[in-house]
């Protein structure tokens, strides 16, 4: 019998036990939980706020999965970690022994030191349930609330927000909406489609300090708010490890199996950093399908199982009222990339091509059947194999030869 | 109404048969007993029995019994044969008067020899010759008929029950040692005396209950090779089928049986090789001869008889042992008039044969 | 399980199925009053170059990509291994679109997230497409792996 | 383009309320009759073009559709009836011979139609095939009965080559070229599964198929199409094709367009180039040569292989099969007036031949009266419907039945009698290949399986009616068959009773 010891409650951690019970039925699995909820899923928060998740059914798993599959929640959060003992030291002093160890720790939101922030009584980072659930209780319909940063965190909280206050303003420091993941262009047609749907923005410009409910802008502006949104971005929850003598890079470093530096201590979710083979180095890829696969991986891996995520790439796909953006894998145009671009009227789709392979691709608008390119990036398709010139055109099967269609559509996949 | 012959004519009936297998010549009194319990099987439209071994002084003749409907015909008949055979005896068929049997025509009996010269310029063995003489009176002789042309051997048939029959022509005094008899529920007859049954040609007898489906099938084979079936009865049919196997063929009681009530291809499957490559050869080549349909029949022949039973067995048909003796009937109850105490009595399953041979040199 | 498959060799590009598989999942039981007049949103689609033809639908994964991609739960594989989306925790992120290596999933004018459900509970022992493809291109049957 | 004269022959009849535009019929006609307009968002008809297939009629998911005889119509004319008129139009539209296919449309007396099968009441009982055997096998081939025994008195079993056959049908011969690869390849696992044969026609036979030899009659054409010594050796048996019931007198003719690369390959003649069959053989202008080629064929598969003498039915039929009988044929097969064809002119499908049911009895009479109905089997065809023809066939003295039009209506033939335009749109009479593939082998097969397996049920429940458990026993049976509405020469020719008789 092992003792198998999940510390985190995420997506990932799930999974891990899922797969962890894929290979063993019976052994002991206890998860260490930070929050007092089952793992439910984060990117549900802005939906909650919005209205369209219920506060039930936001939950990765059904009520008695912890239960069926034999776990013991502890709710707690890892302090040390004894890679000698195989300990897993809690903030109230107890420790946990295990076989196995798996970190799904997710991360934090970082908010750096700004001045005169204390002296903002309507605060909130957007990150967990208890975060929506605390904007909802500050806000009202008359609430102006002002989000910092343009990412992905700071535009869907005011997607969420935006039909419950009165105005939703979002400030950045960078020239662009979604500067991690569009460029000029496209972030230009989001931030227009944004701004058409109420949203009102302030970039290339970001508060310096605050008094009170009034954040004084870099530019020399000052903007009013009742609510205040730090969305700056998330810091991986690795300290522990790091202490502990693990490898980390930005994140705790994997290899394919999941695995960490540390033997018996394995690693996924948002916490972790992996090869990226659109990329071809290691790098954090938080995002909800590589938690899902790499903790499944992870419990396989620890169970005694063989299996391996070997083609981790980043994906995205957003929405915000209506306007659909898509993107996987790498899509910068350095490197040694070349892009090919498709357009229309409501459309604009960027593909990135390195090696003949399809390392990447952002799609505005147009997403139908974008799962086929995603395809080809995960799977380092050469696209010497197909009509590429009319995949761009019309994502569909027909680019691809007569026995790859026999074998995807007329067999088991 | 039209004549017995011009239409097809099925029917039901009883039938019964006797044989010694050690050749001891007997009376067929207690064959014409037998079928009075039978008499419902019967309409009284038709009766007659045949009986081997009772001619032991002419064993070496034609024994031709005839119906006759006027002295003209007759006399042509007489002029023919004449011209084909030394006639050794012609002479009436002794027949007893009683008011059961009327209307009698005239029957009469021949024992011939063929001549050897007319044999030589037809190029054909006395047996096919006699045979094509048989249906050469049959066919075309209006108002003649040859009702028995075996050897050692005849026939008697009437219009009326079996019973009577038997006492019409006096068979009580005839000594054989084997009978066959039969009784006769035509469905389609006013009765004809030529209809009833036994029906034979040369020593190949029939007497036949049930009704062939595949009357026209095998009808129309065997018409293909000289037989002239101008009865359109089932019984006709059989005994035309029985000489062309029996006699023209040289095949077995057994594998007339294997052909007339082949087996099911199912049933051949399960079969030896050796077996199955018969009995696929025979449902080949004699598809035809396959009698399907209700049927019990009785063959005899001179030193024996078979009874066979369609492969459905679709007619009652049963058989008994005493010491030396066989019986058959359509019902038990015949069986225990003939021998009221059998050793063995059963009832043989449809398509498979019962033969009985005469211990050889006893007939 | 039993799937439905295409043989592309057979498929004449009718469209047929697209249409029933509308109808089937249109709730309504004449065809012509679910459909006259109706942009369909089927959840099986014909693609079609030149002679080549044939349609697609879900291919029901063993280890489906669109579950682990669904930010919401909603997409899940019930017992019998039917891939089901359910349309009350969808929020319609797309996300299974995104990795739906087979473009099998679609929207509807509404936006709401579509996908062959293998209408069984509707269309009497298989799917609506597999019962009126005329010439038997779609199949539903056990896999031979 | 002068006027033509011609009035389109049938009408779409489209309810618009129905239509949901999904454009199926648009689609699936190869004849281009349906159209959709986007600006109107309406489907249009070009009706000259319809040749009432049925196909868009059957693909329609809303029923929407019909196509109906064109009402528009002459001044009514009981001698220059409306298809007379039109057909010389045509004739002089285009100075050429008119081509129709499928079998004779015109109301001569079908003989089947005047037949009735007897069935056992109280004398005989009938046989229930549900509960007793009931045998529907066949051979067909020359059945000698001189008994021969070896030394043991075993009878030696040694026979000619026979076909043998689960059912007394076989689908008669229908050439790769005049339907296509799906069609031929639905007829061979078809015969496979039933235990039957089909028949190559005088195409050759595809590379494909050689593995069906066993079910396979190949055909020996006077074009000789893909003939060689495997090809002789590939099939069950042989058949010499001196004629057929479509157009007898005279010989095939494949369009060069229809022979691609697989066809010429089969046919073993150049792409592109005309397939054209010569009226006779030939070699065979007399019936001492006809026992040549029979020989010929026998010596070349060392006596393994059956050979069928396959002629149409004319005026002295009987005296042909009789010739037929003694050349050393093993089978002959005899095609009525009836019988299809993938093109034949008009005129002669419509007037040359005699009805089938006729000149089987003329031929199993005759050969029976010279003794030597032994020597062969007798296969018909042209125009066997149902099993209810089979047994009539078979009452009437026939060892089996050929069929082909029943067998392409099985395949979804809906008689449109347009084959010769080569763009039948059920994928059967067409080389197309994006028509061809319309035709799914595998419900070609199952619904062949069916349509045979249907028909043997029917047939032995006919059997069992009639007290019969074994089809050798119906074989020539005439008894079981009376006629209706017959003369007296006819109940002759037949062999039959009137009913009442």
């Amino acid at each position: 019998m092992m003792k198998y010891v999940i510390i985190g409650n995420g997506p990932a951690a799930v999974s891990c036990i899922d797969g962890i019970r894929s290979v063993d039925k019976n052994s002991s699995i206890n998860v260490i939980s930070k929050e007092a909820h089952p793992a439910y899923f984060r990117p549900l928060i802005s939906y909650y706020l919005e209205g369209k998740s219920k506060a039930e059914n936001i939950y990765c798993r059904d009520e008695d999965f912890y239960e069926k599959n034999g776990c013991e929640t502890v709710i707690g959060e890892a302090t040390a970690l004894d890679q000698d003992n195989k300990t897993v030291t809690l903030k109230s002093g107890d420790s946990i022994v295990y076989d196995k160890l798996c970190i799904c720790t997710g991360s934090s939101p970082f908010v750096p030191p700004m001045k005169g922030l204390e002296t903002v009584e309507n605060q909130y980072t957007f990150l967990t349930i208890d975060d929506s659930f605390a904007i909802e209780k500050a806000i009202t319909k008359d609430s102006r609330v002002l989000i910092i940063g343009a990412g992905l965190i700071g535009l869907k909280c005011a997607e969420g927000l935006r039909d419950r206050v009165q105005s939703v303003t979002v400030c950045d420091l960078a020239p662009r909406v979604l500067s991690s993941i569009l460029d000029d262009e496209c972030a230009a047609i989001v931030q227009k489609h944004l701004e058409d749907c109420g949203i009102s923005f302030s970039l290339s410009d970001t508060a310096e300090r605050f008094e009170g409910n009034l954040a004084f802008m870099k530019n020399g502006g000052a903007i009013p708010f009742d609510v205040l949104v730090p969305a700056l971005g998330v810091r991986p929850n690795i300290g522990f490890f790091k202490e502990a003598g693990g490898e980390c890079g930005r994140a705790i470093v994997v290899d394919n199996a999941m695995q960490t530096s540390i033997e018996n201590v394995y690693a996924a979710g948002d916490c972790v950093e992996q090869y990226d083979i659109s990329f071809g180095e290691k790098r954090i890829m938080a995002l909800l399908p590589n938690a899902n696969i790499g903790g499944y991986t992870a419990g396989v891996n620890m169970a005694g199982g063989e299996t391996s995520f070997d083609n981790a790439v980043p994906m995205n796909s957003i929405g915000f009222w209506g306007l659909h953006m898509m993107t996987a894998g790498t899509y910068a145009n350095d490197g040694g990339a070349r892009m090919i671009e498709e357009k229309g009227e409501n459309f604009v789709k960027r593909f990135f091509i390195k090696d003949n392979k399809l390392i990447g691709f952002i799609i505005i608008g147009d997403v139908k059947s974008a799962g086929i390119y995603t395809n080809l990036v995960r799977n380092q398709t050469d696209l010497s194999e197909l009509d590429f010139d009319s995949l761009i055109k019309n994502p569909n099967l027909l680019p691809f030869s007569e026995k790859n269609r026999r074998k995807t559509l007329g067999g088991v996949v | 109404m039209r004549r017995e012959g011009e239409f097809r004519n099925p029917s039901g009936c009883a039938i019964a048969a006797e044989i010694s297998r050690e050749g001891r010549r007997f009376s067929a009194e207690k064959i014409i007993e037998s079928m009075i319990p039978m008499h419902d099987r019967s309409n009284g439209l038709g009766g007659g029995f045949a009986g081997y071994g009772i001619y032991p002084k002419y064993k070496d003749f034609y024994a031709f019994h005839l119906f006759y409907d006027h002295r003209h015909i007759k006399k042509e008949v007489e002029e023919y044969l004449k011209e084909r055979y030394e006639i050794v005896l012609s002479e009436e068929i002794p027949t007893r008067k009683i008011p059961e049997i009327t209307d009698e025509p005239i029957i009469w009996r021949y024992f011939l020899a063929p001549l050897k010269s007319v044999l030589r310029s037809a190029q054909l063995d006395e047996k096919e010759f006699t045979a094509r003489v048989v249906m050469h009176i049959n066919t075309h002789m209006k108002g003649a008929y040859v009702f028995s042309s075996g050897k050692n051997m005849g026939a008697f048939k009437a219009v009326g029950f079996p019973e009577d029959v038997g006492r019409f022509y006096m068979l009580d005094e005839y000594l054989g040692y084997a009978w066959t008899s039969h009784g006769r529920y035509p469905t389609n007859t006013p009765g004809w005396w030529g209809g009833s049954h036994p029906f034979g040609l040369l020593d190949f007898t029939v007497v036949h209950n049930g009704e062939i489906s595949s009357y026209d099938a095998n009808r129309r084979f065997i018409e293909m090779f000289g037989y002239k079936c101008t009865l359109q009865t089932d019984t006709e049919v059989m005994a035309y089928i029985a000489d062309f196997l029996l006699r023209r063929e040289g095949l077995s009681p057994k594998e007339m049986a294997e052909i007339i009530a082949a087996p099911f291809w199912s049933t051949i499957e399960k079969k030896s090789e050796e077996d199955k490559a018969r009995l696929t050869y025979f449902r080949t080549i004699y598809s035809s001869l396959l009698m399907t349909g209700p049927f019990s029949i009785v063959v005899g022949f001179n030193g024996g008889l078979m009874a066979l039973n369609d492969r459905l067995k679709l007619r009652s048909m049963v058989a008994a042992e005493k010491d030396d003796m066989v019986y058959i009937a359509s019902e038990e109850t015949a069986i225990r008039i003939m021998s009221p105490e059998v050793d063995r009595i059963w009832s043989p399953a449809g398509g498979e044969p019962a033969i009985v041979n005469v211990k050889e040199g006893a007939y | 399980m039993k799937r439905v498959y295409v043989h592309e060799e057979w498929c004449l590009g009718c469209h047929l199925c697209e249409y029933n598989c509308a109808f089937a999942n249109s709730g309504l039981s004449d065809m012509v009053k679910a459909l006259k007049n109706q942009k369909i949103t089927p959840r099986i689609h014909v693609e079609e170059g030149g002679k080549i033809h044939y349609a697609v639908s879900c291919r029901h994964c063993e280890d489906p990509m669109c579950i682990k991609g669904c930010i919401s739960g909603a997409m899940t594989k019930d017992k019998d291994g039917t891939v089901t989306i359910n349309h009350d925790k969808c929020v319609g992120c797309l996300s299974c679109m995104l990795l739906c290596p087979y473009g099998c999933i679609t929207t509807d004018e509404n936006e709401t997230v579509l996908k062959c459900e293998l209408c069984l509970k509707n269309s009497c022992g298989a799917p609506a497409c597999v019962q009126g493809c005329p010439n038997r291109a779609i199949v539903y049957e056990e896999a031979e792996v | 383009m002068a006027i033509n004269f011609l009035l389109p022959e049938f009408e779409v009849e489209r309810s618009d309320y129905r239509c949901i535009r999904c454009r199926v019929c648009e689609r699936q006609c190869a004849n281009q009759v349906h159209r959709y307009d986007p600006d109107a968002d309406v489907m249009l008809s070009d009706e000259t073009k319809c040749v009432d297939c049925q196909r868009c009629v059957c693909l329609c998911p809303t029923h929407a559709l019909k196509i109906k005889k064109n009402e528009a119509a002459f001044r009514t004319n009981a001698n220059w009836k409306q298809n007379t008129i039109l057909e010389i139009y045509k004739q002089a539209n285009t100075g050429g011979v008119l081509l129709s296919s499928m079998g004779n449309p015109e109301p001569f007396p079908v003989y089947w139609d005047k037949i009735l099968i007897n069935a056992s009441q109280v004398t005989n009982p009938s046989i229930d095939p549900l509960r007793e055997p009931m045998e529907t096998r066949v051979f067909l081939g020359k059945k000698p009965h001189e008994i021969e025994r070896d030394e043991n008195g075993a009878i030696k079993t040694e026979l000619p080559p026979q076909i043998e056959l689960e059912l007394p049908v076989m689908f008669s011969a229908m050439s790769y070229g005049s339907i296509s690869y799906n069609a031929h390849k639905s007829l061979a696992t078809a015969a496979e599964a039933l235990g039957i044969c089909y028949n190559t026609g005088e195409g050759g036979l595809h590379e494909d198929f050689y593995r069906y030899g066993k079910n396979t009659i190949v055909q020996v054409a006077s074009g000789r199409f893909g003939v060689y010594k495997d090809y002789l050796e590939a099939g069950a048996a042989i058949e010499i094709k001196m004629g057929q019931g479509a157009k007898p007198g005279i010989g095939g003719h494949l369009p060069g367009a229809k022979v691609g690369e697989d066809i010429s390959k089969t046919r073993m003649i150049p792409e592109g180039s005309d397939a054209i069959s010569p009226a006779p053989h030939h070699d065979i202008y007399s019936i001492e040569d006809l026992r040549q080629l029979v020989f010929s064929l026998k010596e070349a598969t060392e006596y393994q292989k059956p050979v069928i003498v396959k002629v149409a039915a004319v005026h002295n039929i009987a005296a042909i099969a009789s010739g037929i009988a003694r050349s050393g044929a093993d089978i002959i097969a005899i095609d009525g007036f009836r019988g299809g064809t993938g093109a034949a002119p008009t005129r002669i499908r419509d007037n040359v031949g005699i009805p089938i049911e006729l000149a089987l009895a003329a031929v199993d009479k005759r050969l029976r009266d010279e003794g030597i109905r032994q020597n062969v089997s007798l296969v018909v065809g042209g125009s066997v419907r149902s099993a209810s023809d089979i047994v009539k066939a078979i009452a009437l003295g026939a060892d089996a039945c050929y069929i082909a039009t029943s067998a392409l209506l099985a395949l979804g033939c809906h008689l449109c009698r347009t084959c010769q335009s080569g763009k039948c749109n059920w994928g059967i009479a067409t080389q197309d290949p994006e028509l061809v593939k319309r035709l799914n082998p595998e419900t070609g097969k199952e619904r062949l399986v069916n349509l045979l397996t249907a028909w043997k049920h029917e047939i032995k429940e006919m059997m069992g009616l009639m007290g019969i458990n074994s089809i050798e026993a119906l074989r020539g049976n005439r008894l079981m068959l009376r006629g209706v509405g017959l003369n007296e020469k006819e109940l002759e020719i037949l062999g039959i009773s009137h009913a009442g008789e």
